[in-house]
């Protein structure tokens, strides 16, 4: 294992202080908490947006953190989902009284702890409400499994929810705009080498020279399909197709995001968008606007995935609206 | 079967010692189909459940699952987080200012399992570590007679079988078919939290 | 080798077509030339400024071309500056009649190329100003040798000069600025593994597992030292005193840019920006503003550099200005 | 000698050959001191100046060389873009309208020389190509008849003899004493320059 890292069991302590030293005017940590808030919090008369999860997706999920998007970010171990007792101080830390929304990617661990924490806030008479999200075309739906899990989607949750907060939605409003995005939003990802977990040491999984993972998620997991590499345009195509596949995007204006996961060049980023669009095209689908680079990492592992958000009127003002979170500058 | 104060607190520092010592197999289990963590989330939560053990003064096994209970609800994290520290805490709340032989024990890991199923929301046959929870409560709500021995055997069995079942539940589930032939981690640590109290009889007995 | 790619002979190409796809409105190519310039190029009364090099530092230098910083960038191959007859394309494209401006990075290939295309730019009747940005204190300054290479600094360059020029200024007074940013900015860089050509196919060097390059470049070349991989802080400290050494910023303000290489977890890069902070505070430096991320890359090698930036009030005001660069909003 | 107007197009064949066979050992050769690219480069470059030329009519050397300098110059880029480029536009410049034989060839390669020599404010010793030209140019200036095989020895003596200087330009500079014990890519590629001239002379002769 080679990381630019001190101690395997104190990255998360580490990168928080780094993370607080870099933007001092507007990002705070909540006092012995893994959690990073705006400096401002609680925002008066703003519902407040958490969200969070096991570490090693940086951006996400406090480069999210700012004015326009999330008010505060809950930080787990590496791949860890955070406990409910930190889930709770980033609750009390932003509520203003008007309520918290919750952002959770759906996954058991996620689920549960974010869950366990809107328990504990309830009970002091602080209103919670959530969206799980659930963007990964690769695994199967259905309600006797797990389901979808969350994957770089989310993103434009948070982005989404996170303007229409600010401009003074309610908590009642924010779950409708938060599933309505959930609806609309797909993803599906791949990956042609594994990454450590700093304190496992080891590799996640081995990958042959000529050998890829499609359907990949981003927690160093393996996909749902093995094998031999393709070229970036026939990565593209497969999972632009398996996206299709799922929800009509026909004729309807979409935001695309070819996010990295860790360690792949941002050249090969833009050779599968320029297939990417390409494809849409063909198909007559119009691209509203395009994100490249890395959004929703899985450590340093070679990779990438490829979301497509289907928009309306509504959800193109939001998208476009000002956001100050440090990743995620529009 | 009867389960003193000292033999709650030996059963806890036994298991930690069993985490720490499989603490990479725990995690290789979990790179295999889930993400890795495995090993390295209960290590770090069993490492500060003997810790706070050693420093505290207890008046009852209750007491003392309470204490297990919040320590792995606030440090572990991730699925099994949540999942042991329910358990706990549903055991904590059956032995109650109770001595705990058989029968109270017996309620204990059923609340305990029900607690865990409804976390989850999950059951039976889902390659998750209600496949060893669940025979486990069986196993002490039938059998006359805690032989330490039978209790290993019936865990240890649970856990290979968790090799044979397609996950449904839990990150394993992403794989679908591909889970199969693979041990669940978290059936794998809940073998060893049994495998412990089987020890911890043993020397009672 | 693996990459997500299609030929690897047309990276560069497919790579600008992604880029176009991806912001159809406020970028071109220029036509048959591997040159990204601003939609709205030549801008009227402006200085047009020009960098590039080769490929493979994404997002430079394209990624910087936008209203506010560049108004064009010339792609090369892979690691290799582009020929004469291209950066000539861009000067020709550009150019507004205020002249131009070259932000040269300090290598003898985009020295002498871009110097050819200054003088078939002159010989046309086109002012053309230029500035060799030499960072990098890892290597020895002297004037019997190439000197010291240009490596991340040179996105403040493109920043502050950027800022000046969307302010109107002159040729002259864009050259003074950029010397002055370009003897205020400090880098090194290090790196624990290598990164691949994709037209080569293997590795530039190999590293053993316990193994790092201090003083790495930004084209895969090896270090000025090869030695025992250290901790973050280790290696944040090594690479800050090293840059103190070579200049005196004590008493003054500074920006920070801790840069990623193209395959370092952001987390890691938020590690040494953790103590690189502890560093600068024990010496009495103020740091004015952070960058964190991948700015300038040496395709998927794991590294990072520190670059510091000292400031005075016209810079401080320049590096605010805002930018509609893709990859440097402020 | 006299180097015809096929001879000079049969030249830039062989050249183009032997750049082609040995792209990788340049591009190893460059990794280990440079960016790995060279190879790369002069194999894109010379594959283009013989499409160019298989496609063009020519009426004299000048021409040809004039031909080679415009297209490595377009298509190489890196250090060795201008200065091969460079090199080929002097010696276009030295034997325009003239008969290439020895003495207007010496002038050409010598031009050359300080043509890249002032492109790269290079000098002999900084271990560069410039030490592979410079004896070269010696050699075509000094020697009464040019001998194939004593063109190539001082070649290939002078590319050895890179090896074990410290390079003070372009990007192995960046090494210092590093670079000790490498040979240079760009001397190794001037090299096959002038073997393939001399291959062409060999058989003129
Ligand atoms: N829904 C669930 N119900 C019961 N057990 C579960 C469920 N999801 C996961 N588990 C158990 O948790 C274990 C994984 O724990 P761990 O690796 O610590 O958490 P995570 O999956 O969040 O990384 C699995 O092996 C499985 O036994
Ligand atoms: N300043 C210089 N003067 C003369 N030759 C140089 C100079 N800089 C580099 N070279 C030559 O160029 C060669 C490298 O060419 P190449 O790898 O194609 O370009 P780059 O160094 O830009 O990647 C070196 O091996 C050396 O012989
Ligand atoms: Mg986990
Ligand atoms: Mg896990
Ligand atoms: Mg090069
Ligand atoms: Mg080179």
């Amino acid at each position: 294992m080679k990381k630019i890292i001190n101690d395997p069991n104190q990255v998360v302590q580490d990168m928080i202080r780094g993370m607080v030293a870099a933007y001092p005017s507007s990002l705070k940590q909540v006092p012995n908490a893994t959690v990073l808030a705006r400096k401002d919090a609680p925002v008066a008369n703003k519902v407040a947006l958490i969200s969070g999860g096991g570490s090693g997706h940086e951006p996400a999920h406090a480069g999210f953190v700012g004015k326009g998007m999330l008010d505060a970010a809950v930080l787990g171990e590496v791949f860890t989902s955070p406990t409910p007792d930190q889930v709770y101080e980033a609750i009390k830390a932003v509520d203003s009284g008007k309520g918290v929304f919750l952002i959770i990617k759906n996954y058991t661990g996620d689920v549960m702890n974010f869950e366990m924490a809107a328990e504990l806030a309830e009970a002091e008479g602080i209103q919670v409400e959530a969206v799980v999200v659930n963007d990964d075309v690769a695994v199967e739906d259905s309600s006797f499994t797990t389901g979808r899990r969350g994957i770089a989607g989310t993103v434009f949750v948070h982005k989404i929810v996170g303007a229409k907060a600010e401009e003074g939605a309610s908590l009642v409003e924010l779950k409708a705009i938060a599933n309505k995005v959930n609806s609309n939003v797909r993803s599906m990802g791949m990956a042609l080498s594994p990454c450590t977990v700093p304190a496992a040491g080891s590799p996640s999984f081995e990958l042959e020279e000529n050998e890829m993972e499609i359907g990949i998620g981003i927690h160093g997991e393996p996909g749902i399909e093995r094998k031999a590499i393709a070229s970036a345009d026939d990565i593209a195509e497969e999972i632009t197709n398996k996206i299709l596949e799922d929800i009509d995007y026909s004729n309807e204006e979409v935001a695309v995001m070819v996010n990295g996961l860790g360690s792949t060049p941002e050249m090969e980023l833009y050779i599968v968008n320029a297939k990417v669009h390409q494809l849409l095209q063909e198909k007559g689908i119009k691209v509203y606007k395009t994100f490249v680079g890395e959004y929703m990492t899985s450590l340093e592992m070679a990779g990438c995935s490829v979301t497509l958000l289907k928009l309306d009127d509504e959800l193109k003002g939001l998208l476009d609206a000002k956001s100050e979170a440090s990743a995620f500058r529009i | 079967m009867l389960l003193s104060l000292k033999d709650s607190i030996d059963w806890m520092n036994i298991m930690n010692q069993k985490i720490q010592d499989n603490k990479q197999y725990l995690t290789k289990l979990d790179q295999a189909i889930g993400d890795g963590d495995h090993g390295i989330n209960m290590a770090r939560g069993f490492n500060e459940v003997v810790s706070k053990l050693s420093v505290t003064e207890y008046e009852s096994v209750s007491d003392v699952f309470k204490d297990v209970a919040m320590t792995l609800m606030g440090k572990v994290g991730g699925a099994s987080g949540p999942l042991y520290g329910t358990a706990f805490l549903k055991m904590s709340l059956a032995s109650k200012g109770k001595e705990v032989d058989q029968q109270v024990f017996a309620t204990a890991v059923n609340d305990a399992l029900q607690g865990i199923k409804q976390r989850g929301k999950s059951t039976e046959g889902e390659k998750t570590l209600v496949d060893v929870w669940a025979p486990v409560v069986n196993f002490f709500q039938k059998e006359q007679e805690v032989l330490p021995n039978a209790l290993i055997n019936c865990a240890s069995e649970a856990v290979e079988e968790s090799k044979t079942i397609k996950a449904t539940k839990g990150r394993a589930a992403y794989l679908g078919e591909r889970s199969v032939g693979h041990l669940d981690p978290g059936s794998v640590s809940s073998f060893y939290l049994f495998e412990s109290l089987a020890e911890v009889l043993e020397k009672g007995a």
